[in-house]
C-alpha cells in the first residue's frame, strides 16, 4: 500500500490538461481526491468539469479528438501509463450519467449483466445472482420499491428509479470509486433528493465524485468541494478546492465567493 | 375595424391543389390494385386457368395452356437466397463497422463509397453479373457445371446491390441506439466487443429485423439483373448453377416482345404482378411497423 | 490494486474478452472492405471492357483507295468525294448527298464516310484492357497470324463518336445518341409531372394535414408505394398510359405522333411511368426537408399576420428548397437508371432517329445497355461498357451537384 | 413517501442537542451562581467566571454549524425557522450566562453578609423559578409543545412580583442604613439579572412559537407583529 498520506486519497491528479483538437479545455489541473468522501466538481458550463469527470476513467477516449496529457493517479497508480487496460480502470471506476440510461433489458438483468459480463461467479462463501441483485439494488435503496417487478424492463419505472438502477447497475461491478456526472439534473427535486441522499449513504463504502451545475446540490451532498472556472481562453481551470463547508461560508478565492452567491458574470 | 373572418379564393384554390396531390398517390395505389388486378381477373377467370394448378403447378408454358408459377417462384426465391445470403452478413458487417468503429474520417470516405454503390442502376449490375460473375463462376466450379444464364450468379450480384441498402438501414438502426447506452456500458467495464453486440446490436434488433425483410422485399422485387443473368424460359430446378426465369425476369422478358393485348399471355404478366405487388408490400407493412415502433422507443 | 474489504466476487480474463473485441473489430473490417472491392472491380470490369486491342478488318483493303504508306486523312476534300463517288452506288451516294450536301460536309466527317461506307470495317476480336497491357505481344501476334488483313488497334469504346451516332447493327459505328436524347426526354417529363405533384402532397402532409386517419393513410401509403418494385410501375403504365390512355399517349388526340396510329408506347408514356415511380421518394425527401425548417419560423411568420400559403411561399418553401433539390435530384437519378419499368412500357428495340416530340417511340440509356448486353457477340460488351460508363457519369455528376446542394444548405 | 433527508434531518438533530447541552451548561451556571451566592464560596464564583468563556465557545460553535447549515442545506419553512430560532435562542442562553457570571462577579463584591442573608432565599427562589421556566421552554422546544411554550411566560408575572418585593425590601433597608446602599444596590442588580432570566425566557418561548406555527408575536405584551399565513 501506499505511505498513510497518500493512502486517503483515492486519486491524485497532477498537472492534468485535456484538449479536444487544439482546444484545450482542461488547464493543469492536480487535485486529491479524498477516499469514502463526497467530492463535486462545481463551476460554470463550459468549465470543463465533466470532462475532467470523464478523465478519471478514461472515458475520454470514446470521443476521438479528444486527448489527455499528465497523471492520473488511481490509489497510487497512472491510469493513463502505457500497459493500463482502459477497460479495467472503467471496471475500478465506475461511472454514473446525466440522463438514465438503464439497457433496454429487465431491471434484474441491468444489474446482472454488469456482474457477468466483469466474470462475477457465485457460490463458496459468495452471493448468487440473485442475492448479488438484491444487494447491489437495496445498497442503492432501489429494491423495496423493484422487488416485484425484477423482470420488467428497466426502461418502465421512474426517472428517479432509472438513476438509482443505473447506481445499482454501477456497484453490480464492485468499483471503488464512482463518477457521476450531473446524476441529478434530469430529475424532479424529490428524486433529486433521494440521489443526494443516496450518495451519502454510499459514501460509506465508496468514492464518490460528482459533477453538478447546480452549487446547492454540491453543497448539500458533498464533503469536499471543488470549483472550476474558464480561463481567458477558455480552457478550464480548477480556481478552489477545500471543505465543502469551508467553500460555501468563507470562499478564499473571490471569483468562488461571485459564482456560489450567484454573481457570476 | 373589421376583424369578421373573410374567405380568401387564391388560398382556397391552393389549398385544393395540395389536397388533390396528397390524394394522388392514393390514385396510384388504387390504380395498380385496379388495372393491374383486373387484368389479373380476366386471366384467372379465364377458363383454361385453374386456380389450384396455378399455385401448385411446376410448369409454366403459355402456349401450352400450363400456368403453373412454381417454377417462376422458386426462381426468385433462389436468387433472392442468394442475395440475402451476401447482402445480410456483408451489409451488417459494414454497418457495425461503419458506426461503432470506423473513426469519422474513414466514414466520411466510406459513405460516399456506399452511397455510390447504391446508386448504380440495376442494368449496370445485370451487366455486372453476365461479364464479371458469370465468368468467374464458370472459372471456379467448371464450364460444364454452370451454366452461362443461371440463378446463382443472378443471385450474388443482387447481394451487392442490396448490400447498400442493408448497410445504410442498420446503420440508422445501429446509431438510434442513444450514445449513453454504450457510455454506460463502458463505464461498466465491457470492452468494444461486448457493448457492440450485447448492448447495441440487441438495442437495434427491431431496426435490423425490418432491414432485413426490406432487403428481402427488394431482392424478389429486382428485375434486370435477374432478366440479364438468370436465364429466359421458366425451368423449376434447384440447382443454382442452371438457368431458371423469375416472376420479375418473365415479366420484362414478355412484355419486351411484341404481345398482343387481351391475349392470356398478356393477362398472365399482371397476375404474376399482382402476386408479386401483395407479396412485397406485406412486406413493406411488416418492415414499417417494426421501424416505427423502435423509433417510438427511444423518444 | 485491490482495497481491503475489496470482495474478489469476479474473475476477468480481460486479455481473452480483449482479443476476442480485436477479431471481430477485423471481421467487420473485412466485411467493408469486400463492399469495397466491389466497387472496385465494377468499376474495373467496365473500364477492363471499354478500352482494348481491336482487330479490325476492312472489306475494301485500304491500299485499294489509296498508295503505299499515305492515309485518307491526306487526302483533299475533292479528292475525297471522289473516292465517295467511285465506291458507292449511284442510289447510295444521292441519299447521303441528300441528307447533307458533300460540299458542305467537314473533311473529317467525309474521312468518316469513306471509312465506314467504302472499307467497311469488320471488328473480328477484341480483347479486354487487362490483356492488352500484360499481353500485348501475344495479342499481335495472335492477330497476325488469324487476322492477317486485320489492323490491330488500341481503341476506347467510349469516345464522341458514342455520344454523336445512332444505333447501328455495326457495332463499330453503333452510338448511344438516340438512347441519350430518349433519357433526357423522358426525364424532363418525369420532372415537370413529379415536381409539383411531389412537393405538393408534402406540403399538404406537412402543413396543412391534421392527424386523421386518412392522412395517417395517405402518408402511409406513400411510404408502402416506395417499396414497390419498379416493374409494378410498369405493368401500372403499360395498363393505364400505354393502353387505357393511348388515343392520347400516342398523340393521336392531338394529329402528332408516329403514324398517327394509336401506339402508346411513346415518350409521354415512359416519362409518365417514371414520375409514378419516383413520386413517393420525392415526397418523401420533400417531407424531410419541410420538417427540418423550424417551427419559429412559421410561428414568427404567423405572428406578423401571414396566411398560411404566404407563410409556406415565402418562408417554409425557400428554406426548404435545397433540401427539396436534393431530393429531387436523387430522385431523378433513379429515374434515369429505371429500366425494368420502361422494358414494359414498351421500349423501342430498334430505333434510329431522334425522338422530336412526346409522342416519339423512344429507347433510352439504360435499355440500350440492357439490348447490348443481352447480344451474344462480344463486340456489343464493349459498347455496352462504353455506354455504362457515360450513364454512370452522368449519375455521378448529378449525384456530386446534389451533394453539393446539400453541403451549402447545411451551412 | 418513505423518504426523508437524513442527513439534513440528523444536522438538525444535532443542532437542538448542541443548543439543549448549552441550556444545561448555563442553568448550571446560574444554579452554581445563586449557591455560590448564599454560602459566599468565592472558589465556586470564580469557577462559574472561568466557565463562562466554555459557554461562549459552544454558542460560537453552534451559530458557525447553523451557519454552515444555511449555507450548504438551503433549509426553507420550518427548518429555516428552526435554525433562525436556534440563532436566536443560543443567543439568550448565552446571555443568560452571562448573568450568572454577573451574580458570581457580584458575589466577589458583597462585603455585607446580613443584608444578603435577607434576600437569598427570595433569590434563590426567583431563580428557581427562572430556572425550571427556562427548562420547561426547552422541553417544549424539544417537544414542540406549542401550548406549553404559550403558558410559560405567564410565570414571569411571579417572578416580577418577586423582584418587585425584592427590591422594594432592599430599598427599605437602604433607607433605614446608607451603608448597606453599595450592597443594596449590587444584590438589586442580581434580582434585576435573575427578572432578566425570566424574560429571556419569554423571548425563548416567543421563538419556539414561531418556529412551530410561524406567527411573530410579543407574548407578553400587545400583539405586535403577526407574519401573513404561512
Amino acid at each position: 500500500m501506499d505511505s498513510p498520506n497518500n493512502s486517503e486519497n483515492a486519486i491524485e491528479v497532477s498537472g492534468l490538461n485535456i484538449y479536444y483538437d487544439k482546444f484545450r479545455a482542461v488547464k493543469n489541473v492536480s487535485i486529491a481526491i479524498k477516499q469514502k468522501k463526497v467530492t463535486a466538481f462545481i463551476g460554470p458550463s463550459g468549465c470543463g468539469k465533466s470532462t475532467m469527470l470523464r478523465s478519471l476513467n478514461r472515458m475520454n477516449e470514446l470521443i476521438p479528438s479528444c486527448h489527455t496529457e499528465g497523471k492520473v493517479d488511481f490509489l497510487g497508480q497512472d491510469i493513463y501509463a502505457p500497459n493500463v487496460d482502459p477497460v479495467e480502470v472503467r471496471k475500478r471506476i465506475g461511472m454514473v450519467f446525466q440522463k438514465p440510461n438503464p439497457f433496454p433489458k429487465s431491471i434484474y438483468e441491468n444489474v446482472a449483466w454488469s456482474a457477468r459480463i466483469n466474470g462475477f461467479k457465485p457460490g463458496l462463501g459468495r452471493p448468487s445472482m440473485d442475492e448479488w441483485v438484491e444487494i447491489c439494488l437495496r445498497k442503492a435503496a432501489l429494491w423495496d420499491e423493484v422487488k416485484d417487478k425484477l423482470h420488467q424492463s428497466g426502461l418502465s419505472i421512474s426517472g428517479g428509479q432509472q438513476q438509482r438502477l443505473c447506481i445499482a447497475r454501477t456497484i453490480a461491478v464492485q468499483p471503488q470509486i464512482i463518477l457521476m456526472d450531473e446524476p441529478a439534473s434530469a430529475l424532479d427535486p424529490i428524486a433529486t433528493l433521494k440521489i443526494e441522499e443516496l450518495m451519502r449513504e454510499l459514501a460509506d463504502e465508496y468514492t464518490i465524485i460528482v459533477v453538478t451545475h447546480n452549487m446547492q446540490q454540491a453543497a448539500r451532498a458533498s464533503d469536499y468541494t471543488a470549483f472550476f472556472t474558464m480561463d481567458e481562453d477558455r480552457s478550464g481551470i480548477l480556481v478552489e478546492y477545500d471543505k465543502t463547508e469551508k467553500l460555501y461560508t468563507n470562499p478564499s478565492d473571490s471569483k468562488t465567493e461571485a459564482y456560489i452567491s450567484g454573481r457570476f458574470g | 375595424m373589421d376583424l369578421s373572418k373573410h374567405s380568401r379564393p387564391a388560398e382556397i384554390l391552393i389549398k385544393a391543389f395540395l389536397v388533390f396531390c396528397g390524394f394522388f398517390s392514393i390514385l396510384i395505389t388504387v390504380g395498380i390494385i385496379y388495372e393491374v388486378g383486373s387484368e389479373a381477373l380476366l386471366f384467372f377467370s379465364n377458363p383454361q386457368v385453374n386456380l389450384w394448378k396455378f399455385f401448385t403447378g411446376t410448369v409454366w408454358q403459355p402456349q401450352a395452356q400450363e400456368f403453373g408459377i412454381l417454377p417462376l417462384v422458386n426462381a426468385t426465391f433462389m436468387t433472392t437466397l442468394f442475395a440475402m445470403m451476401v447482402a445480410l452478413p456483408l451489409g451488417l458487417g459494414v454497418a457495425m463497422y461503419l458506426s461503432e468503429y470506423a473513426t469519422p474520417r474513414v466514414r466520411k470516405v466510406l459513405k460516399p463509397v456506399l452511397e455510390v454503390l447504391a446508386g448504380i442502376p440495376t442494368v449496370v449490375y445485370g451487366y455486372f453479373a453476365l461479364t464479371f460473375m458469370t465468368p468467374l463462376l464458370r472459372q471456379i466450379f467448371g464450364v460444364d457445371v454452370v451454366n452461362i444464364y443461371n440463378t446463382a450468379s443472378a443471385g450474388l450480384v443482387m447481394g451487392i446491390l442490396i448490400l447498400p441498402l442493408v448497410a445504410s438501414m442498420c446503420e440508422d438502426a445501429l446509431s438510434a441506439v442513444p450514445q449513453s447506452l454504450r457510455d454506460a456500458s463502458y463505464a461498466l467495464g465491457a470492452t468494444k466487443f461486448e457493448t457492440v453486440v450485447k448492448i447495441v446490436l440487441p438495442a437495434a434488433i427491431s431496426g435490423i429485423a425490418a432491414a432485413v425483410i426490406v432487403a428481402f422485399s427488394r431482392a424478389v422485387g429486382e428485375t434486370m439483373i435477374v432478366a440479364m443473368a438468370a436465364g429466359a424460359g421458366p425451368n423449376f430446378t434447384f440447382n443454382p448453377f442452371k438457368s431458371a426465369e423469375t416472376m420479375t425476369g418473365h415479366i420484362v422478358r414478355i412484355s419486351g416482345g411484341d404481345l398482343s393485348y387481351d391475349s392470356i399471355d398478356y393477362n398472365s404478366l399482371f397476375a404474376i404482378a399482382i402476386l408479386l405487388f401483395l407479396f412485397t408490400l406485406t412486406l413493406n407493412v411488416i418492415s414499417q411497423r417494426i421501424v416505427r415502433k423502435y423509433r417510438r422507443k427511444y423518444e | 490494486m485491490n482495497q481491503p474489504g475489496y470482495q474478489p466476487y469476479f474473475s476477468v480474463n480481460l486479455p481473452g474478452r480483449q482479443a476476442l473485441s480485436k477479431v471481430w473489430r477485423s471481421l467487420f473490417l473485412v466485411t467493408t472492405a469486400i463492399a469495397v472491392v466491389f466497387l472496385v472491380i465494377l468499376v474495373g470490369t467496365l473500364i477492363n471492357q471499354s478500352v482494348g486491342y481491336v482487330a479490325i478488318e476492312t472489306k475494301t483493303p485500304i491500299a485499294s483507295l489509296v498508295s503505299d504508306g499515305h492515309s485518307l486523312e491526306e487526302l483533299d476534300k475533292a479528292e475525297l468525294v471522289t473516292l465517295l463517288q467511285q465506291n458507292l452506288t449511284t442510289g447510295r451516294y444521292n441519299t447521303l448527298n441528300a441528307s447533307e450536301p458533300m460540299e458542305t460536309r467537314a473533311k473529317s466527317d467525309l474521312v468518316n464516310l469513306v471509312y465506314t461506307e467504302v472499307l467497311e470495317p469488320e471488328v473480328q476480336e477484341t480483347w479486354l484492357l487487362t490483356e492488352s497491357i500484360f499481353h500485348g505481344n501475344r495479342i499481335k501476334a495472335e492477330a497476325a497470324e488469324l487476322h492477317p488483313d486485320a489492323l490491330l488497334q488500341f481503341k476506347s469504346w467510349l469516345n464522341f463518336n458514342l455520344l454523336k451516332t445512332t444505333q447501328s447493327s455495326d457495332p463499330l459505328a453503333s452510338g448511344i445518341r438516340t438512347a441519350l436524347l430518349g433519357s433526357i426526354w423522358s426525364i424532363l417529363i418525369t420532372i415537370l409531372v413529379a415536381f409539383p405533384l411531389g412537393v405538393g402532397a408534402a406540403l399538404y402532409l406537412e402543413e396543412y394535414a391534421r392527424d386523421t386517419w386518412v392522412n395517417r393513410m395517405i402518408q402511409t401509403n406513400i411510404n408502402n408505394l416506395a417499396g414497390v418494385p419498379s416493374i409494378i410501375y410498369g405493368m401500372l403504365g403499360l395498363a393505364i398510359f400505354v393502353r387505357t390512355l393511348s388515343v392520347i399517349t400516342s398523340g393521336a388526340a392531338f394529329g402528332l405522333g408516329s403514324g398517327g396510329s394509336e401506339n402508346g408506347r411513346t415518350l409521354l408514356s415512359a416519362g409518365l411511368t417514371l414520375a409514378l415511380l419516383v413520386l413517393p421518394l420525392i415526397i418523401i425527401n420533400t417531407q424531410e426537408a419541410v420538417k427540418a425548417v423550424p417551427d419559429t419560423l412559421r410561428q414568427a411568420s404567423y405572428g406578423l399576420g401571414a396566411t398560411q400559403w404566404q407563410t409556406i411561399w415565402y418562408h417554409v418553401l425557400p428554406n426548404a428548397m435545397p433540401g427539396i433539390l436534393t431530393g429531387t435530384i436523387l430522385a431523378i437519378s433513379r429515374a434515369i437508371g429505371e429500366t425494368a419499368p420502361l422494358v414494359v412500357v414498351g421500349a423501342a428495340t430498334y430505333i434510329t432517329f431522334d425522338p422530336n416530340n412526346v409522342f416519339s417511340r423512344f429507347t433510352t440509356l439504360p435499355i440500350q445497355i440492357y439490348q447490348w448486353s443481352s447480344r451474344p457477340q462480344a463486340v456489343f460488351q464493349h459498347i455496352a461498357a462504353a455506354a455504362i460508363l457515360v450513364l454512370l457519369i452522368l449519375l455521378l455528376s448529378l449525384n456530386s451537384f446534389a451533394i453539393v446542394l446539400r453541403n451549402r444548405y447545411r451551412k | 413517501m418513505d423518504f426523508s433527508r437524513n442527513t439534513f434531518d440528523n444536522h438538525l438533530q444535532k443542532m437542538a442537542d448542541d443548543t439543549l447541552l448549552l441550556a444545561s451548561r448555563v442553568s448550571e451556571a446560574v444554579h452554581n451562581a445563586i449557591d455560590a451566592l448564599g454560602s459566599m464560596d468565592s472558589i465556586v464564583a470564580g469557577q462559574v467566571i472561568a466557565n463562562d468563556e466554555e459557554i461562549n465557545a459552544r454558542r460560537y460553535q453552534i451559530e458557525n454549524d447553523v451557519i454552515v447549515l444555511i449555507a450548504t442545506q438551503q433549509p426553507v419553512g420550518r427548518d429555516v425557522r428552526f435554525l433562525a430560532a436556534i440563532l436566536e435562542i443560543i443567543t439568550e442562553l448565552e446571555r443568560i450566562g452571562d448573568y450568572a457570571k454577573g451574580i458570581c462577579k457580584i458575589q466577589l463584591l458583597i462585603t455585607r453578609e446580613d443584608c444578603l442573608r435577607s434576600v437569598i432565599s427570595d433569590l434563590k427562589r426567583m431563580s428557581v423559578m427562572g430556572l425550571s421556566m427556562l427548562n420547561d421552554s426547552l422541553s417544549a422546544f424539544i417537544n414542540k409543545d406549542v401550548a406549553f411554550a404559550r403558558q410559560i411566560p405567564d410565570r414571569d408575572d411571579a417572578v416580577d412580583s418577586l423582584y418587585n418585593d425584592i427590591r422594594s425590601r432592599l430599598v427599605s433597608l437602604m433607607i433605614k442604613d446608607m451603608s448597606y446602599a453599595q450592597n443594596v444596590d449590587y444584590l438589586i442588580w442580581v434580582a434585576h439579572n435573575l427578572e432578566r432570566l425570566a424574560d429571556r425566557v419569554s423571548n425563548i418561548c416567543e421563538r419556539i412559537i414561531y418556529v412551530y406555527t410561524g406567527e411573530m408575536k410579543e407574548l407578553d405584551g400587545p400583539r405586535k407583529y403577526q407574519p401573513p399565513e404561512e
